[in-house]
């Protein structure tokens, strides 16, 4: 019972960054969107290790929210230098190269 | 070998478990490397640029030693619990990743250096990605997978990016990125569902509880689809490929050489790792979903491919074709002995990575003069540079698959995997690779064709300066690329020995 | 099965000798193109040499035995052996393609095409060579596979880079074709390495299991596979249609070589390979066969009569004559193989000249348009003479080397292998024997366009028109002689491709039941 | 010489009990005959043009050497004949000389395929040894008559050279022991007629009916090709191309009737087109656009009677097949008759004097396959014999006037021609007469013989025979009667009336005429050119008398049995030494007996044939001509010319007496009018116009099948399938946007539909 309250919450946390992902057009908004799926993931791990009594669920969340640390670090620099060199965030702008 | 370990947690006494100093030598010494690269780069400022790439070469070539050590040694080994492994296949896919860089370092060397761009920090990070790839191809464990999966990934978004005043290195990167990290996100999602299912991040027990017929179905099945999703990604599988004509036309061309081999073949890794190590009792799921991938990558890989302008989006396109190649043995991973799907994989892997980084070579020694990685820039380039011509047909037409050239013997043995399986969807998939590899030469041939046969645009007939690290960097890929197809002999002959200790 | 293996370092040689003589090339500059064509030259005339001894060396007491026979290993992993070994059925094919490259060097001493560059010419000859000569002593599946590809590029970009207007599209096209056939072929290997208990390629076992063990339905399959290969590069209708645009195409010598040999290695794999290995399936498979072909060479000949271009009439004309042995071929008799194995060897030789005409006409008129061309008799009378006396030959003149690949094919039609259906295989003698009435129209209509009549006004007074150089002489010469040769001693290749070919045959007698013109060989002698 | 000639005991065992190795040497080595010619062509095609005589000098030496080679042949072959002894395998008591046929094998193995041997050799026996009399004897004087003839021809060498090759493949077709051989001696000589009938190859009507030749006779090989393979697979206990062995299985009853049908018929559809049978006969005409040597050689004495030869070879095939003597009917009989006939119509109306002895030799070649046909054997070989020599002649004489007036049309260039060349007006006189069968010359002996062999009794009452075929016996009556007309208009518009050529047609006689003026149109005619036309030379002259002496002489060769005259020793000395009646390898026929009356009755209608011409042309033409003052080929008969010369024609035709109308309106008219006219009609514009159309059918149906099916529906499915996908291709772009929220969604929604559908799969 209490599992899958746990795993719905992560589901429907997982689908609102999902959405925003896909709906956002400004870069730092879907980067916090990102932060929504992968806390998803870090619910389901701990509420999995906890099942489990395993430390193992924990020791992944604690990994995945210090590479997701660096991973947004990165993104966020990736978006300033696009902001320097066009004076804009907006994702749905960036299209030089398609086909 | 589990004996001996206690619970990990709980009431238990800790125990310190025990590490082989020599199976961790190649990583530590690449880590040394990075470390001092970087260290040199804080210290030394400007005066480290000319050491760079020598270091880095260096640190490369240093680790191979340990992995030939290990290789001499001959026996399997495994710390953690099986987390960290290292075996047969491990020791030819790292050495294949340290080749790999080494030879994209000798290509950076010179378009680095004659770009307005870093260099300490490239090499930084070039090392530590590869670093990353070396430990996915001992990782057994969902945590390690996935941190070496950041790890190889983290610097490699940086690298596409580096041209920082450049447009479409900075969308490059930007694609590269937040598809990088949507699909680890999937991933992750996937992992910790099979974690759920199996109450542990190890993949030996991973695969114990997905076999089990009373593992919860849905959550299995899921999360298997998610990590190979994820990983889907990280090869360009079609459709998870869309990423990879933007991210390689607009990052620097050595590092699009880079993603497009090592980054390609350390998803590769971590795929067969999980497949084979992890899911193999569920065949049932993963053997369609491979299939799908492949069929679909190779057809639409090479459809797209047709309609292209631009050498390196070809390059890319070709890429997904070729991942589609690769994908096939593991479609039929859990019918043939698991050994005979992953040799294939794994010697299509190798023999890709020399090809299409010597057409990567050749690719920017072109763009040297031409500075244009236009198709119809290739035009008549045998009248001025015959060198480059014959290696771009040797690196092109090997991976059409055509004899005596390498490919055709990583085509072989894809095609041999499948038809052993005996059954009609591996027959249709070896068919798909049929006509494929058909379509395939449809457009290898037609760059051949202006290389050797129409007149350079504007009669330009200045000769191409090609400096002597891309000279080596072109002789050595180009040099694989023949022998693997000739006299494969010994070196595929380890090959056989490829087989994925299971962890334990 | 029985060996000999004596002197077996002779064919490794052999094969590799062209490409040594390609090494030594690739290190010479560029500009030096005397030195060029004196080392491709001298390099064809050492295999020569060596497929000379060969022929000498050869114990024809035993053709059906494989000679010189090495067997080492390659690629261990796949199972992959260097097997290599000459038999009767490979003897002629060799000597037909070592005869025909120094030809083809010589011709080229003053006949480079453009836009030049001797250098990658000849070095691309060389490799054709190997690739060639390969495919005929190959005896693994894998090895032969290899070869057979070998010849692919090098071919591919003849006739791109030498090649005439529409060298693009004809040069993919060619390419496209084969890949596309030896792709399905190459699964096909890998089958019958699956399917057979023994887990090889060796096409020595391969060819004693005759397919023993694998299930009608899949046997089928198999050749179905290996049928599109080897039907591809043949060509067999419908998969002819690269031929006429990659003859038409490609440079005089490249045709050439496509003619001669290329073709060969088609039909060669059906007799080496097929259908020895496979007999239950070439069994089921043989009036199909035999249907394409002759469908082929009725088409063919069609083909021939609506072209307006000589070359490409000449390549229709080889879509027809393949028909012929592919018919020989389906009979499943070692009378019809046979006749097919003398049908390539007079193909290469009676096609390849056509083709070194053609070359000559088109150099000299800059045109092969039939429609302006004429009077070439009065004009170049022994230009005109040798493609009359060609054109005979190609039509199938008794005397001359083409009758004997034509009529013992039709022959052979009569009485097809046990099995097969007497009363198809009749129809099939009638319609190819039809055939020789559209051959004898189309060659002497172009006989009577080109070289007959008056010279047209455009060509009256061209000082270009000269008759046969002493190049062209000394390439074509021997090619004549061949054709009058074996059309007047045509036991020279029947004594040596018959006890192989019984051999191979021999093997799925025992096995299927198909006893192939066993009272052929009881009834003893035919001609006193 | 006696070791050359005699005949000592065999040195070896025959091989079968037919078959003999003789001793002899002229037997043994009867195949240096076709050897040296075969040499000859070699030589003068490599070293021809630098001898002093242009290569002339070698071909006639070595069909001298040939010649000489055959006639010891011959002689040898009579004293095998008369004294060769095949010992009885019953009784090992030797038979009687002379009683045993025995042919003379020498053989060799040529190859072996598929366990199967193919011998190569020569065959000897009497039909063998004739021809090669035959064959190397007009051989000779052709190569004489043409040193002169195409003395001035810029292609002199090659010319000869062919003449050369022709020799040795008709001398090699003749002497084959097998039919695979036969077949390389039969295209062999058809690849020497294409040649030399479009020796003047820069005129397109020449190349023309060159290839219409050997196409014609190509479409006949189809026929040889399947009744050769069915015979190797039928005769001979199976898988023999071995003439002897196949004749005797034939004959012992061992071959299945179907086969023999099968054969049969196919290898009549080669005799047809071989031998210019109905209604494969029309390239037979047209090749007399080669020179006229070529005509005389090949396309009157040897080639076109190989079909003829064939059937005599392979007698049992077509005696079994065909059913001769055992039914009324037989296709074989019946063509020959009607050849013979339409033959001997279409004679009539050619104004070309070449062509009119074309369709003569079409119209003889008729009489022989039909005496083959109703079985009279050695009739058929006989009227071979003796025709070679008179039509050869014919040809030669016609030749020569064509030399001095520079054209073959008789009615525009001839006339008269007695005046001016009367040496060879006699010698075409005695061919004529001898074609047209006037006793005692060869043509009434052998047309004779064939008549009697048809063995129409009804009216006649002989015996024997195989079967009545009087409708052939008719036929051939009328044939009789025929070629005395035809050739009687031919000498007089040729020799007789006023000379219509030289002057008047001066400037006309070199350039404009269809086909008779290229025949010079070569060379420059020296300072006569334009003068009378005189008489030829000795070169030319000498081949003629030889020619007609023989066919004078040729006929005694076989006098009938019964022929009182002289004694039994004499007569049928022809099918003694030539026919192998009686031997392993022969049908039992039936000889006929001769008749007197059926001689004097179809001699009766030679002459009246005869008579009617001379009346109708020497008496109503000259006279009308003199009235006119005109110099007339013909009379305005009303059907065809009635308007041209309607004044003159009609007072003619309205004073005649009611004799003259009878003869003229019904029987010279409805004959040499409406029925030949008719048969020419259907001739050139039914068959002919078949033969022509089936080529251009061919043509026509390869450009539609290569524009329609080849470049359209296979090579446009082979391009279709490469724009399919590149348009697929193009498509399948567009899912690369460069938006990167699309790629996000797809990569979510991928991940999406593959978990639906996996776990609809798997947890549902």
């Amino acid at each position: 019972m209490l599992l899958n309250q746990f795993l719905l919450l992560s589901a429907v946390l997982f689908c609102i960054g999902v959405y925003g992902v896909l709906a956002r057009k400004n870069g730092v908004l879907v980067l916090m969107s990102i932060e929504l799926i992968l806390n998803a993931v870090n619910i389901n791990l701990v509420a999995f290790g906890a099942l489990t009594a395993d430390v193992g669920g924990e020791v992944f969340a604690l990994f995945t929210i210090a590479v997701a640390a660096a991973e947004v670090g990165i993104g966020l620099a990736i978006v300033l230098l696009i902001y320097r060199n066009r004076r804009s965030i907006d994702l749905s702008e960036i299209d030089l190269m398609k086909g | 070998m589990l004996a001996g370990i206690a619970p990990m947690f709980g009431a238990a006494e800790f125990v310190r478990p025990a590490i082989d100093w020599h199976a961790a030598a190649p990583e530590l010494t690449l880590l040394g490397f990075g470390a001092l690269i970087t260290m040199i780069d804080i210290g030394w400022l400007e005066r480290a640029r000319r050491i760079a790439a020598p270091l880095a070469s260096l640190a490369l070539l240093a680790t191979l030693v340990p992995i030939i050590t290990l290789a001499l040694a001959g026996d399997d080994r495994s710390m953690f619990n099986g987390g960290f492994v290292v075996d047969d296949y491990s020791l030819i896919m790292k050495a294949t990743f340290v080749l790999a860089g080494y030879v994209v370092v000798l290509m950076s060397t010179d378009y680095i250096a004659e770009g307005d761009y870093w260099e300490n920090e490239y090499y930084g990070l070039l090392l530590s990605s590869i670093l990353g790839m070396i430990l996915m191809a001992s990782a057994r464990d969902l945590i390690s997978i996935f941190v070496a999966l950041e790890l190889l990934s983290i610097p490699a978004y940086m690298l596409v990016t580096w041209r920082k005043r450049d447009l479409k290195s900075n969308e490059a990167g930007l694609k590269y990125y937040l598809m990088g990290v949507f699909a680890s996100a999937v991933m992750l999602y996937g992992m910790s569902l099979l974690y759920g299912a199996s109450g542990s991040t190890l993949l030996v027990d991973v695969n114990d509880a997905v076999s089990e017929p009373a593992s919860p179905s849905a959550v299995v099945v899921l999360g298997i689809i998610f990590v190979v999703v994820g990983f889907a990604f990280k090869v360009s599988a079609f459709p998870f490929h869309t990423w990879a004509p933007d991210t390689y036309e607009g990052s620097p061309t050595p590092v699009t050489a880079f993603i497009s081999v090592a980054s390609k073949a350390a998803g590769f890794v971590a795929l067969m790792n999980l497949l084979f190590v992890g899911f193999l009792g569920r065949d049932d799921v993963f053997e369609p979903l491979m299939w799908a991938l492949a069929a679909a990558s190779m057809t639409a890989g090479n459809l797209m491919a047709l309609r292209q302008t631009n050498i390196v989006r070809l390059l890319a396109y070709s890429g997904v074709a070729q991942a589609g190649y690769m994908l096939a043995p593991l479609a039929v991973a859990g019918t043939v002995p698991p050994d005979k799907a992953l040799t294939a994989s794994v010697t299509y892997l190798v023999i890709y990575a020399a090809m299409n980084l010597g057409a990567f070579a050749v690719v920017i020694a072109v763009a040297r003069k031409t500075r244009s990685a236009e198709i119809s820039d290739y035009r008549g380039l045998f009248h001025y540079a015959p060198g480059l011509t014959v290696a771009m047909t040797i690196f092109l037409f090997s991976l059409a698959g055509i004899p005596p050239l390498g490919g055709w013997l990583a085509k072989f043995r894809v095609m041999e995997a499948l038809i052993e399986a005996d059954t009609a969807s591996g027959l249709v998939l070896g068919i798909f690779v049929a006509v494929n590899s058909v379509i395939a030469l449809y457009y290898y041939a037609r760059i051949g064709f202006g290389m050797w046969a129409e007149d350079a645009p504007d009669g330009d007939l200045t000769p191409v300066n090609v400096p002597m690290s891309l000279g080596v960097a072109l002789t050595l890929t180009a040099v694989i690329t023949v022998a693997m197809g000739v006299i494969p002999g010994d070196v595929v002959g380890r090959f056989t020995e490829v087989s994925l200790l299971a962890g334990g | 099965m029985e060996t000999i293996t004596d002197n077996n370092w002779l064919l490794t040689v052999l094969v590799f000798a062209p490409l040594v003589g390609a090494l030594i090339m690739v290190l010479i500059p560029q500009q030096d193109e005397q030195s060029h064509k004196q080392v491709a030259l001298l390099t064809s005339l050492v295999t020569l040499g060596l497929a000379a001894f060969l022929l000498i060396d050869f114990n024809y007491g035993k053709a059906g035995v494989l000679q010189y026979f090495a067997d080492a290993e390659w690629i261990e992993v796949i199972g992959a052996g260097y097997t290599i070994g000459v038999d009767g059925m490979s003897l002629p094919l060799i000597a037909l393609t070592a005869l025909i490259m120094p030809l083809v060097f010589v011709y080229s001493w003053n006949h480079i095409p453009e836009p030049g560059n001797a250098k990658a010419f000849l070095i691309l000859s060389l490799i054709l060579e190997t690739g060639m000569i390969g495919t005929f002593v190959a005896q693994d599946l894998v090895l032969f596979f290899v070869f057979f590809e070998v010849v692919l590029l090098p071919m591919f970009f003849m006739i791109a880079v030498w090649g005439g207007e529409n060298r693009r599209y004809a040069s993919l096209k060619f390419f496209l074709f084969t890949l596309f056939g030896s792709a399905l072929m190459l699964l096909s290997f890998l089958a019958l390495y699956f399917l057979t208990e023994a887990d090889t390629f060796s096409m020595l076992v391969l060819t004693e299991n005759a397919g023993e063990g694998i299930a009608r339905g899949t046997q089928l399959l198999v050749f179905a596979g290996m049928f599109l290969g080897f039907g591809v590069k043949v060509p067999m209708f419908p998969f002819h249609t690269w031929l006429p645009d990659a003859h038409t195409e490609a440079p005089t010598q490249g045709s050439v070589i496509l003619a001669a040999v290329l073709l060969k290695l088609g039909t060669y794999g059906f007799i080496r390979i097929a259908i020895p290995m496979l007999p239950e399936a070439a069994e089921a498979w043989a009036p199909w066969i035999g249907l394409l072909a002759v469908i082929g060479i009725i088409y063919g000949a069609l083909g021939c009569l609506a072209q307006t271009d000589m070359k490409r009439l000449i390549a229709f004309s080889s879509v027809a004559h393949m028909g012929f042995v592919m018919l020989g071929i389906a009979t499943l008799t070692d009378f019809g193989i046979n006749a097919a194995i003398f049908g390539m060897v007079a193909h290469g030789l009676i096609t390849g000249m056509l083709f070194f005409i053609a070359g000559s006409v088109k150099e000299r008129y800059h045109t092969l348009e039939i429609k302006r061309l004429g009077g070439m008799l009065a004009q170049a009378p022994r230009l005109g003479w040798i493609l009359g006396f060609v054109s005979m030959a190609s039509l199938g003149l008794p005397g001359l080397a083409g009758f004997w690949g034509e009529f013992p094919a039709i022959l052979a039609a009569y009485e097809p292998a046990v099995g097969l259906s007497e009363k198809t295989f009749h129809v099939y003698m009638v319609v190819a024997a039809i055939g020789t009435v559209l051959a004898a129209g189309y060659l002497l209509w172009l006989l009577q366009r080109t070289a007959m009549g008056e010279p047209p006004a455009e060509f009256a007074d061209d000082p270009n028109i000269t008759d046969v150089s002493t190049t062209e002489w000394i390439a074509w010469a021997p090619l004549l002689f061949g054709i009058v040769l074996f059309g007047v001693a045509p036991g020279l290749i029947f004594e040596v491709t018959d006890p192989a070919v019984g051999q191979s045959l021999n093997n799925c007698i025992t096995l299927t039941g198909c006893e192939v013109a066993e009272a052929a060989a009881s009834s003893g002698s035919g001609g006193g | 010489m006696s070791f050359l000639f005699g005949f000592a005991e065999p040195s070896s065992v025959p091989t079968s009990s037919t078959v003999a190795h003789s001793a002899n040497w002229f037997l043994e080595y009867a195949w240096l005959v076709p050897l040296l010619p075969a040499l000859s062509f070699v030589g003068i095609l490599f070293f021809g043009k630098r001898m002093r005589y242009r290569g002339a000098e070698l071909g006639i030496a070595a069909v001298s050497l040939s010649f000489l080679l055959a006639v010891c042949a011959g002689f040898a072959w009579i004293q095998h004949r008369d004294n060769f002894v095949l010992p009885d395998a019953a009784s090992g008591a030797p038979a009687t000389p002379g009683e045993s046929y025995v042919a003379v094998q020498n053989s060799t193995q040529w190859l072996q395929s598929g366990g199967v041997e193919f011998g190569a050799g020569v065959l000897v026996d009497g039909l063998s040894v004739m021809m090669l009399l035959v064959v190397t004897i007009v051989s000779l004087l052709v190569h004489v008559y043409s040193t002169d003839y195409v003395g001035d021809d810029k292609r002199y060498t090659h010319f000869f050279a062919f003449l050369s090759l022709f020799t040795a493949a008709m001398l090699f077709f003749v002497l084959s022991d097998n039919i695979l051989q036969m077949i390389v001696g039969w295209e062999l000589v058809g690849v020497c007629s294409f040649v030399l009938i479009g020796h003047w190859w820069e005129e397109k009507p020449n190349s023309d009916a060159a290839l219409k030749a050997f196409l014609t006779n190509r479409v006949g090989d189809v026929g040889l090709i399947i009744g050769t393979i069915t015979l190797f697979f039928a005769a001979g206990g199976g898988h023999t191309f071995d003439t002897i062995k196949i004749n005797e299985a034939i004959v012992q009853g061992e071959v299945g009737h179907t086969a023999l049908v099968v054969a049969s018929l196919c290898l009549m559809a080669a005799v047809m087109s071989k031998s210019g049978q109905f209604i494969l006969h029309t390239w037979l005409p047209d090749a007399m656009a080669g020179p006229t040597p070529v005509s005389a050689l090949i396309h009157a004495a040897t080639m076109v009677v190989a079909g003829v030869f064939m059937i005599a070879r392979l007698y049992p095939v077509f005696f079994e097949g065909m059913q001769i003597g055992g039914s009324s009917i037989n296709l074989m009989a019946t063509i020959g008759a009607v050849t013979l006939v339409f033959g001997g119509l279409l004679a009539f109306v050619q104004d070309d004097i070449k062509k009119v002895l074309a369709y003569s030799t079409v119209s003889q070649l008729g009489y022989m396959v039909m005496a083959l046909g109703v079985g009279a054997w050695t009739a058929a070989v006989f009227h071979l014999f003796t025709h070679a020599f008179f039509k050869a002649n014919l040809f030669l004489g016609s030749g020569s006037v064509a030399h001095a007036v520079h054209s073959f049309d008789m009615k525009k260039d001839m006339g008269g021609m007695r005046k001016f060349m009367p040496k060879t007006y006699i010698t075409f006189i005695i061919g004529s007469l001898a074609l047209a069968g006037l006793f005692p010359l060869a043509g009434f002996w052998s047309k004779d013989e064939i008549l009697v062999g048809t063995g129409g009794w009804g009216l006649f009452g002989g015996t024997g025979g195989n079967g009545a075929y009087t409708f052939h016996l008719l036929m051939g009556v009328f044939g009789a009667a025929l070629t005395a007309a035809y050739m009687t208009r031919c000498v007089y518009l040729t020799f007789h009336g006023e000379f219509r050529g030289g002057h008047a047609h001066g400037g006309h006689a070199h350039g404009g005429h269809a086909h008779g003026g290229h025949e010079h149109g070569g060379h420059a005619h020296g300072g006569h050119a334009h003068g009378d036309p005189h008489e030829s030379g000795p070169r030319i002259l000498v081949p003629l008398y030889i020619l007609s002496g023989l066919a004078v002489v040729a006929g005694f060769a076989n006098l009938p049995a019964g022929f009182q005259l002289v004694g039994d020793s004499w007569t049928e000395r022809f099918g003694h030494y030539v026919e192998p009646y009686k031997s392993s390898y022969f049908p039992a026929i039936d000889h006929a007996t001769p008749s007197w009356s059926l001689a004097v009755v179809a001699s009766v209608v030679a002459l009246a044939g005869a008579g009617a011409a001379i009346y109708y042309y020497f008496v109503k033409v000259d006279r009308l001509a003199d009235q006119t003052q005109q110099s007339l080929t013909e009379l305005p008969d009303g059907l065809s010319k009635s308007n041209a010369l309607a004044g003159a024609g009609h007072r003619v035709l309205v004073n005649k007496y009611y004799l003259d109308h009878l003869y003229e309106g019904v029987i010279v008219a409805f004959t040499k009018g409406p029925l030949a006219r008719a048969a020419y009609w259907v001739n050139q514009k039914v068959i002919d116009r078949t033969v022509d159309k089936a080529g251009e059918t061919a043509v026509l149906v390869g450009r539609h099948v290569y524009d329609v099916v080849d470049q359209s529906v296979i090579d446009g499915f082979v391009d279709g399938s490469g724009r399919v996908s590149d348009a697929t291709g193009e498509e399948l772009r567009q899912i690369n946007s460069g938006k990167v929220q699309n790629y996000a969604a797809i990569l979510f929604a991928m991940a999406a539909v593959l978990a639906g559908t996996f776990l609809i799969i798997f947890a549902l």
